[in-house]
């Protein structure tokens, strides 16, 4: 009953939160001067098209984008009435994409997946090359292994991801074929899933996971190297030893689960860091995922589609914190039980 | 030693019964940080690289003076010229450091410059010798460097780039921004992180629960819209400098909440530690368990996240740049510097121009193992 | 018969230092018993450590051969040499260990049973529930009256002496050859005690089981063992037969080891009368209940009543004991009693600081009170290692509570500690060490000596002597009885050991179950027990005289369930006999 | 000629889906003489693979396809191309011929009620439209008198000239006067049942009926496959991401001489990939036909990779009258500032100060044209003394201009002083997006520091620099020069004129302009003032050479007043061709307007030589 009140308190917390964030969201995409629509008249008059100008017109009165700017908010969360009566988040409509010209929600369905699978990717890489490299490295502290990966990890960590990104498509694709940017062969596109697809996909991927993947690695690595190394002069270490484990099963048992306490504290930003952090990463490979989509629309301050996406990573955000708080709980039973209160 | 009959084993030694009869250890009048270092000094690498970042520190008010030339001065005939050689013997022959010197073609076949090295005559490098002027340390103005280009020749230890610029000096000149300001950053960030994540993690309750609730809204918080509302908003007399110093700042302001969260949920699960409680009934106060018990345990934690930060910082210009907000020209970094060489010319025809690279990946190696010598010298197992 | 483990010439130091294991030798035959005993820190722990080649990071093996007896006529083995997969496959299954410090041993973020099983999981091809099943045998033996709550429970949710008996557990689980007790009882009460060494030497019947016994009680050596390796320095003094040793001691150290061995005086009583008392601290109605929140948000919660109603208080330069099985709620009393653990409400627990003075409740201090009275009140922890943090120096760690309070300048804090460490017999050269540079009774004795750093008036010493030989605690008892008469110092004592009482104690009282059951000064307690538990206690007490053995088996039952107890004392679940004056300043539990 | 059916369509042929060859062309198909224009006869087939940064960029084929009612020839003459014949009496009355029996490409035949239906439901709807037809129909506000005499004929017709329309129809984005009238009626609540069109809403998830409307009926950005088109490719992908297939307009009115219907190519393949790969994949091959996303930068790489990749790197030289231009904003905020950029002699110093030949070499191998900001040599107004005036490098000259203006007193660091004494610092902000830019002002930077003039330079998001200009609070910015750098005297000289706030010297007289003197400032400075006088002129003017001549006169005052100083212009654009790909010119100007890129080259007649 515990687990369950406490559960439905943090669902609350983070739904107010989420109504906290949202404010903040809506103030600073429209910080920047200037809104999407005047962008686009002064565009096309810039390019002497003022053909497309009744249509910017058209738009600015249907989505409200002449009210004052706690007006448009309220109306996009559906807290007051629009031109067509309430229709914002509250009601379930994401707004309007002026950009692409359609609704928010029908727009960023493919892209969210592809981000889900992209980060996964990198996720999946980070915690595989991580989690037996770092273990090495702190079994085999001061050995080559030990520098070797140290060297190879910062390596990733130094080279900017762009410049990474640009060298081993030039080179990946002249010695090994691999296919430059995207995420799956173009001909495959809009096709259902099928092996092909599935291998094409999965050939894609290799470059962007390994260069999203490796500065996240070597942190990762680094620092679990450090905790464990912290871990391994405990008695509860020699313990174990006594008991005749082999290093490598007694490292993974008893010292990684303390070491990694503040990894799963941090898994709740993993994701959403991911995602905002390989934002520029996915413009340069030209992943379609969330990221440029993101980018994009803040640049021409499409304000409903970056209000949806920035929102979908707050979402993600704090279902994160709150993952990362339960699995804090289910790792450490000390906190668990509930520490003392000061 | 004696065997009795019975088999026994006695021992014939004289036995002691007084303690303390040891000689006074040396180490006791030592303070802690002499201790440190006596343990610190034993970590091989740990030490050079300390020593490396020393004087790589220290040198850089002397970066104009190492420097052959300006970081903004453009040889205009040498555009793209390739690393030189610094040779010592001619012919057999041994006369001092010296280069060839060489022309530029335009190679209107595949569109690249194409240099050519006039072999016979060797042009010796000169000594503390007058150059372009620049201010030593920031204000003395002088003209002196190290060494410079013979007359008539150039002297491109690293190559230059497309406006033919040096990229040795530009590396010495780069150094003095991104080895300090970035750091701003991650001293905000961790002095901030610290702080609040150790009060959360160790006071819990009501105050653990503010300072969540801040930590989520603020992760929750997309940075890059930020940034862009930030370009806008940045007055447009202020130098590249001061803008990305306050970036730098502002990037620490928002960076603490993961290292916050770290911080807190080790210091949940530490603050349960008996001899956390021994403290409290000792009657310490708060901020001397978090300080003095707590955070040492952490310590490994912290050293390894700050040492990683670092690369994040130097390159942090880079991302920034993206959006038109890290630093600019006539300001040199090492970020600018590879902001330039995003082009498959820059790896495949131009590599020089991607050089920049390696003295990132030196430094960063560097405060790596200076941290990890650091974290050994702390370990108290490893006495 | 051919020696199963044989130690020779085994010579370890640290750094360039001198050895501080010097050319020790000694052999263990299979069903034999052979105890370490000597003074602490005299590298009783290394050579143990020795044989499982778990040596801290820092230790030089500089010399010497370890040999273990091949098993079914295989060849023997060369422990210094052989490889580490072959090492690991002897740790736990040929030779197991039970640590020092069993409180740090176990890793706080796994259950108990978890870890206990896990060498099975390793040595033994079982299935799970067998592998359970015979965990929980194992707890049985080791005298858990809960097996199953133990096997669920996290370390931290123990007593000392419970983990002390999961750590036995853990050796004895895998039927090892060897055996390497390192102080196995030295946390446990008398009956548990008795219980455990009874445990050890029934295996050791039935398998022949060899058995290396690190201890500092000459009682349990004159009960166990077969021969015995007396260690000073480093040195072994004299090693032979138990009964030649114990009998007739022909080393100088040996001799002076037997003669400081305390034992429970034959001395009648004296009838003191009744006075008015002068408490400094004084403990009305006092109890706690934890609340154990279950595994999973379904299970229901365990209510444990670690202390109930405990009426007693310490006089002023007096000692009050409390003695009492492992479990009983000592340590949670002494807590409280510091003020560390909020008691439950309706307990108060008065401190009056001047004789006569203004009485405070710890229960509702504010924060310069309590700051006051921390000053005035210190603890020696139960568990050394875990108290003291692992990332100060001595050096800091004494100074610290001065630190705190804000006495003296840097040089006289440092003053006064290489004092407090010499008063505790150790030599100032440790203070610039980290804490787990020490043997364990070094720590113990560091603990006491930060105790005494702020020169209190009011101490809790949580088993302060446990872990000592002999003759060191002899020295400490001496010094805390100086300060105590020197400086009108009172304490709160807490031990298993009923000879050390006895010595040290002016008032006794025996816990069982949360619940004082018997109380009064030790000339009564001890020569007119009315508590059956007393009884059993008392009985159990070993004593260093080989010719006298008690009965492990009889004495391991105790005195059996409080269920079981006759009709004047029992006492089923919460329903207790009332604690009634049966004399002068004597208390027992029963009804009249 | 007898039109052939080619292989692409058969099948659907043979299975009666689609009506034969001859039948879907219009009876009078346009044969282009290819001969004539030196360009082979090719084979029809083959998929042409390219290359977009932007999902929305589909837009482009409709540039690329370059099918207008009149296009510009090679020449930059206005010639009939969807429309079979035109007839012009004097820029007054226009009357339209369209081809008989020309359809749409879903079949429908193409007439003037499309026209109508435009005209009058859409342009005219107030729904639709709220401001009303668009400017370029409005001569003095006024609107045309359109009529529809017949199915194939529509006339325009005003009372005073209207010399930009022709020209706006010939656009790289021109205004489609026309719609697909069958398609969009079932959208357009005047003559849709209401029951299927507020299904049609639930369905769409719109909440008007215009907004549908507006959103199907997308022309230019080409992103609805069912929309007809008359364009010689069609969008053949539904909700693409990142690749999107167009297939031959089965319905094309243009055929070979030899009577095989254009285009040649069958397919085209556009993927969408990240800006910084274009060059990457390039090199490696990937494409048959690129331009946009290359760099003069990539040109060393694309050379390399000619061999392995099997292409040709062409050099095309660009259509902007300046690759980079320095626009001192004459209506900058400060007072003081404002009135010294006004002063003539400032701008000309600084341009004096600018060493051309430098940045040339640096930027562009010495291969663009150094000079200032004035007409490509391409268009009849260029003269050698505009490109050159006030473009040498001159810095002694620059210096003596700026000491005649009185700007004599100096700081420590040699920074001349202004007036009330701040040192001459000159913010230049840029959309950040070129390299180019930022390394021409890195040598700008030092050439003005002779000059006592410290340069910061500013770098902005796009869309953040234009609503800084336009408000007066960007000092100088950085952009391109006139997109048309080769107007003729048919070009509406409204970007030469202080008539728009995009050109960035002169952002509020533009807006004062534009909004017909509601916002912005009225023109004050002689020399636009005159440049506005001269526009107006030339709309009243009835003769192409009245016409040339004031185009000619505002070219030179632009040359003389320095209002934007450019840099170079003619910049090599590398345009990578497939070594299978014929009829790709070898030199050409890559140009947005007048040329709409690949548009007058008419990527129609490329074909794959196998
Ligand atoms: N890591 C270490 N560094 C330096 N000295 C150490 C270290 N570990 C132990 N020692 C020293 O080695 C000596 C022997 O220690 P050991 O633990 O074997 O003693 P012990 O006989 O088990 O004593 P006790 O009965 O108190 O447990 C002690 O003097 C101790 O201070
Ligand atoms: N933090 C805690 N949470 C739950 N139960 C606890 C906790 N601390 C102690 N207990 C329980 O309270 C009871 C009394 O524990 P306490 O430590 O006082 O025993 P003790 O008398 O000191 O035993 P020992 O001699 O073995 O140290 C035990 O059953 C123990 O399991
Ligand atoms: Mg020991
Ligand atoms: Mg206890
Ligand atoms: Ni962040």
């Amino acid at each position: 009953m515990a687990l369950l009140r406490f559960a439905v308190f943090r669902f609350v917390t983070m739904l107010a939160t989420l109504l906290v964030v949202s404010v903040f969201v809506y103030a600073i995409i429209n910080l920047p001067p200037g809104d999407f629509l005047s962008n686009q008249i002064n565009e096309l008059r810039a390019t002497g098209q003022s053909n497309g100008i009744a249509k910017a017109e058209f738009l600015r009165k249907e989505f409200s984008m002449d009210q004052p700017i706690w007006k448009q908010y309220f109306i996009w969360l559906g807290a007051l009435p629009g031109p067509h009566g309430f229709a914002g988040l509250l009601q379930g409509e994401f707004g309007w994409s002026f950009e692409f010209d359609k609704p928010v929600s029908e727009l960023v369905g493919g892209a969210l997946w592809m981000t889900v699978l992209v980060n996964l990717a990198a996720v999946v890489f980070i915690y595989a090359v991580a989690l037996p490299l770092g273990v090495l490295a702190a079994a085999r502290s001061k050995t080559w292994i030990d520098y070797t990966s140290a060297f190879i990890g910062y390596l990733g960590l130094a080279t900017p991801n762009f410049l990474l990104a640009l060298i081993l498509f030039y080179y990946g694709n002249r010695y090994l074929n691999l296919p430059i940017g995207g995420l799956m062969d173009p001909k495959f596109e809009g096709e259902p899933m099928s092996f092909d697809k599935m291998k094409s996909v999965l050939i894609h991927l290799i470059i962007p996971t390994f260069v999203i993947g490796t500065s996240g690695a070597a942190a990762m690595m680094q620092r679990l190297r450090a905790n464990l190394l912290d871990e391994l002069g405990k008695p509860y270490v020699e313990t174990a030893r006594a008991k005749g484990m082999r290093e490598s099963a007694m490292l993974t048992k008893y010292p990684l689960r303390v070491a990694f306490n503040p990894f799963v504290a941090d898994i709740g930003t993993l994701l959403p860091s991911l995602v905002s952090g390989s934002v520029l990463v996915s413009v340069v490979l030209g992943l379609q995922t969330i990221g440029p989509v993101l980018l994009q629309a803040l640049k021409s301050q499409d304000v409903f589609l970056s209000a949806f996406v920035l929102m979908f990573v707050a979402l993600l955000t704090l279902i994160g914190t709150l993952v990362s708080d339960l699995l804090l709980a289910l790792l450490d039973p000390r906190i668990r039980f509930g520490g003392r209160e000061r | 030693m004696t065997i009795l009959p019975d088999g026994r084993y006695v021992d014939d030694a004289p036995y002691e019964t007084d303690t303390g009869a040891e000689a006074r250890n040396a180490e006791l009048d030592m303070s802690n940080s002499r201790l440190l270092w006596l343990r610190f000094k034993q970590h091989k690498l740990g030490l050079i690289s300390a020593l490396f970042l020393l004087v790589s520190y220290l040198s850089l008010p002397f970066a104009g003076f190492i420097s052959p030339y300006t970081p903004n001065e453009r040889l205009e005939d040498y555009l793209y010229a390739p690393p030189q050689l610094v040779r010592l013997f001619h012919d057999g022959e041994f006369v001092g450091p010296y280069v060839y010197g060489t022309t530029a073609e335009m190679d209107l076949e595949s569109f690249s410059w194409k240099y050519i090295q006039d072999r016979e005559t060797p042009m010796k490098l000169k000594f503390f010798c007058e150059g372009s002027e620049y201010k030593l340390s920031g204000f003395i103005p002088t003209k002196t460097h190290l060494f410079c280009a013979p007359e008539g020749a150039t002297v491109f230890l690293l190559g230059s780039d497309r406006l033919g610029r040096d990229v040795f000096s530009r590396i010495l000149y780069g150094a003095q921004l991104s080895l300090t300001v970035g750091l701003v950053g991650i001293t905000v960030s961790f002095v901030i992180g610290i702080i609040l994540g150790s009060i959360a993690g160790y006071f819990g309750g009501f105050l653990d629960w503010i300072i969540n609730r801040v930590i989520e809204i603020l992760r929750s918080l997309p940075e890059l819209p930020l940034w862009l509302a930030l370009s806008a908003a940045v007055p447009s007399h202020w130098g590249p400098v001061a803008v990305f110093f306050i970036i730098s700042i502002i990037l620490g302001i928002l960076d603490w909440p993961g290292l916050a969260r770290a911080v807190r949920s080790k210091f949940l699960s530490l603050r349960e530690e008996e001899f956390v409680r021994a403290a409290e009934m000792m009657g310490a106060k708060p901020s001397r368990v978090i300080g003095k018990h707590l955070l040492p345990n952490f310590l490994s934690h912290l050293i390894a996240s700050a040492t990683l930060s670092i690369p994040a910082m130097i390159l942090g210009e880079t991302a920034l740049s993206f959006l038109g907000l890290g630093l600019r020209a006539p300001a040199v970094s090492w970020g600018v510097m590879l902001n330039d060489a995003q082009n498959l010319a820059s790896i495949e025809i131009y590599w020089w121009t991607a050089i920049p690279m390696l003295p990132i990946v030196i430094v960063v190696l560097a405060f790596n193992f200076f941290g990890d010598g650091l974290r050994d010298a702390l370990d108290p197992n490893r006495s | 018969m051919t020696a199963l483990l044989t130690v020779e010439n085994l010579t370890i130091g640290f750094g360039g230092g001198a050895p501080v294991v010097d050319d020790v030798s000694f052999s263990v035959n299979p069903g034999e018993t052979l105890a370490l005993v000597g003074e602490s820190g005299s590298g009783k722990t290394l050579s143990c450590r020795s044989a499982l080649r778990i040596l801290p990071a820092a230790a030089q093996m500089r010399s010497g051969k370890i040999t273990l007896a091949g098993k079914d006529g295989k060849p023997d083995i060369d422990l210094m040499s052989v490889s580490e997969r072959k090492m690991c496959a002897i740790r736990g299954e040929r030779i197991s260990m039970i640590f020092q410090e069993p409180m740090r041993s176990l890793s706080p973020l796994h259950r108990i049973g978890n870890q206990v099983s896990e060498v099975l999981r390793l040595h033994k091809k079982i299935s799970k529930s067998e592998r359970k099943k015979r965990v929980l045998a194992m707890f049985e033996r080791v005298g858990f009256k809960d097996p199953l709550r133990v096997y669920d429970s996290y370390p931290f949710e123990l007593s000392g002496g419970m983990r002390q008996r999961a750590m036995i557990a853990m050796a004895m689980v895998g039927r090892p050859d060897i055996l390497i007790a390192d102080e196995p009882t030295t946390a446990l009460d008398v009956t548990t005690q008795a219980q455990v060494l009874g445990l050890i030497k029934d295996l050791q019947a039935e398998y022949g089981m060899a058995v290396v016994l690190v201890t500092h009680d000459l009682g349990v050596v004159a009960n166990m063992a077969d021969s015995v390796v007396v260690m000073n320095r480093g040195r072994v003094m004299e090693a032979g037969q138990a009964p030649l040793i114990l009998n007739d001691p022909k080393h100088g150290y040996t001799r002076d080891l037997m003669a400081a061995a305390p034992e429970i005086p034959e001395t009648i009583p004296e009838q003191k009368s009744e006075t008015e008392r002068d408490y400094i601290l004084e403990m009305r109605d006092v109890s706690k209940t934890y609340v154990l929140k279950g595994g999973s948000a379904w299970k229901p919660k365990t209510v444990i009543n670690a202390v109930r109603g405990v009426n007693f208080g310490v006089e002023r330069g007096k000692t009050l004991a409390v003695v009492g099985e492992s479990g009983s709620g000592k340590t949670t009393t002494a807590q409280m009693a510091l003020g560390a653990e909020v008691a439950d409400a309706g307990s108060s627990i008065l401190f009056r600081s001047e004789p006569g003075g203004e009485a405070v409740n710890l229960q509702d201090l504010d924060k310069a009170g309590r700051l006051a009275f921390q000053r005035k009140a210190q603890m020696v922890f139960q568990d050394p290692y875990s108290t003291l943090n692992p990332r100060m120096r001595v050096k800091e760690a004494l100074t610290e509570p001065m630190e705190i309070h804000g006495v003296g300048s840097n040089e006289e804090r440092l003053d006064r500690a290489t004092e407090m460490l010499r008063w505790v017999g150790l030599s100032e050269n440790m203070l610039t060490r980290f804490p787990h540079a020490f043997s364990g009774g070094q720590r113990q004795r560091l603990s006491i000596a930060r105790a005494l750093m702020l020169g209190p008036t009011f101490l809790v010493c949580d088993e302060p002597t446990s872990a000592l030989d002999v003759s060191v605690q002899e020295q400490v008892l001496q010094l805390l009885e100086d300060i105590r008469d020197r400086l009108n110092l009172s304490y709160l004592f807490i031990s298993h050991d009923l000879a050390v009482v006895a010595r040290i104690a002016d008032e006794v009282a025996v816990m069982r179950s949360g619940l004082v059951v018997e109380q009064g000064p030790p000339e009564v307690l001890f020569h007119d027990p009315h508590h059956p538990y007393t009884k059993a206690l008392i009985a159990a007490q070993p004593e260093p005289d080989i010719n006298r053995p008690i009965d492990l088996n009889i004495v391991s039952q105790g005195a059996g369930e409080p269920s079981t107890w006759p009709e004047a004392f029992r006492f089923d679940g919460v329903e207790a006999p009332p604690l009634t004056q049966t004399g002068p300043n004597h208390k027992v539990r029963c009804y009249v | 000629v007898e039109p052939i059916e080619g292989d692409f369509w058969l099948q659907e042929v043979n299975a009666g889906n689609l009506p034969p060859v001859s039948e879907r062309m219009p009876s009078i198909p346009l044969v282009p003489d290819l001969k004539l224009r030196g360009r082979e006869l090719g084979t029809p087939g083959g998929t042409l693979r390219t290359m977009v940064t932007r999902a929305k960029d589909v837009r482009q084929m409709v540039v690329y396809g370059y099918a207008r009612l009149v296009g510009y020839n090679e020449r930059y003459e206005i010639v009939p191309d969807i429309l079979e014949s035109l007839e012009n009496e004097n820029d007054i009355k226009f009357t339209l011929r369209l081809r008989p029996g020309h359809k749409w490409s879903d079949g429908n035949p193409f007439t003037s009620e499309d026209f109508r239906y435009w005209w009058e439901d859409v342009a005219n709807n107030e729904m639709l439209s709220p401001a009303g037809p668009i400017d370029f129909l409005r001569v003095e506000g006024e609107l045309p008198t359109v009529t529809f005499p017949d199915a194939h004929t529509v006339i325009y017709e005003w009372h005073k000239p209207n010399p930009v329309f022709l020209q706006k129809l010939a656009e790289a984005r021109p205004p489609f006067i026309y719609r697909p009238s069958h398609f969009l009626k079932a959208l357009h609540a005047d003559y849709a049942d209401e029951e299927t069109l507020s299904e049609a809403l639930y369905e769409a998830r719109v909440r008007s009926w215009a907004a549908l409307h507006n959103r199907s009926d997308n022309m230019y950005k080409f992103d609805n496959p069912d929309l007809p088109t008359l364009q010689p490719w069609m969008l053949a992908t539904k909700d693409g991401k990142s690749r999107f297939l167009f297939v031959r307009n089965p319905y094309y009115h243009r055929v070979d001489p030899n009577g095989v219907q254009l285009p040649y190519i069958d397919v085209v393949e556009m993927q969408v990939v990240a800006p910084g790969l274009v060059a990457a994949k390039a090199n490696a091959g990937e494409v048959d036909l690129q331009a946009r996303g290359l760099d003069f930068k990539d040109t060393a790489i694309l050379k390399k990779g000619e061999n392995s990749g099997k292409y040709t790197t062409l050099l095309w030289g660009n259509g902007t009258a300046s690759q980079i231009a320095i626009y001192p904003n004459l209506n900058y905020n400060d007072d003081l500032w404002r009135e010294t950029m006004r002063d003539v002699r400032f701008r000309r110093a600084l341009s004096l100060g600018i060493n051309r030949k430098i940045i040339n070499k640096g930027l562009y191998f010495g291969l663009a044209k150094q000079g200032g900001m004035t007409v490509l040599p391409v268009s009849p107004f260029y003269r050698e003394k505009n490109s050159q005036a006030w473009a040498d490098y001159d810095i002694e000259q620059a210096n003596a201009l700026l000491d005649d203006m009185g700007l004599t007193e100096r700081d420590k660091e040699g920074t001349r002083l202004l007036p009330d004494g701040r040192p001459m610092w000159i913010v230049v902000e840029t959309a950040g997006e070129r390299q180019e830019v930022e390394n021409a002002l890195q040598i700008i930077i030092d050439n003005w520091k002779d000059l006592g003039i410290k340069l910061l330079m500013r770098p902005l998001e796009r869309d953040i620099l234009r609503n800084r200009v336009y408000s007066g609070e960007t000092m100088a910015a950085v952009w391109f020069g006139w997109d048309n750098g080769i107007p003729h005297s048919y070009t509406s000289p409204d970007f030469v004129a202080p008539w728009q706030q995009e050109f960035f010297a002169w952002p509020k007289w533009g807006q004062y302009h534009q909004t017909s003197g509601d916002a912005g400032e009225p023109p004050d400075l002689a020399a636009a003032v005159r440049l506005n006088d001269l526009a107006h002129e030339w709309s009243q003017a009835y003769s192409t050479v009245d016409r040339a001549v004031i185009w000619q006169e505002m070219i030179d005052i632009h040359a003389e007043n320095v209002f934007a100083i450019g840099l170079l212009n003619n910049a090599p654009q590398p345009v990578v061709v497939s070594n299978r790909l014929r009829n790709v010119p070898e030199k050409a100007i890559w140009a947005w307007s007048p040329g709409a890129h690949f548009g007058v080259y008419r990527v129609d007649e490329f074909f794959f030589d196998e």
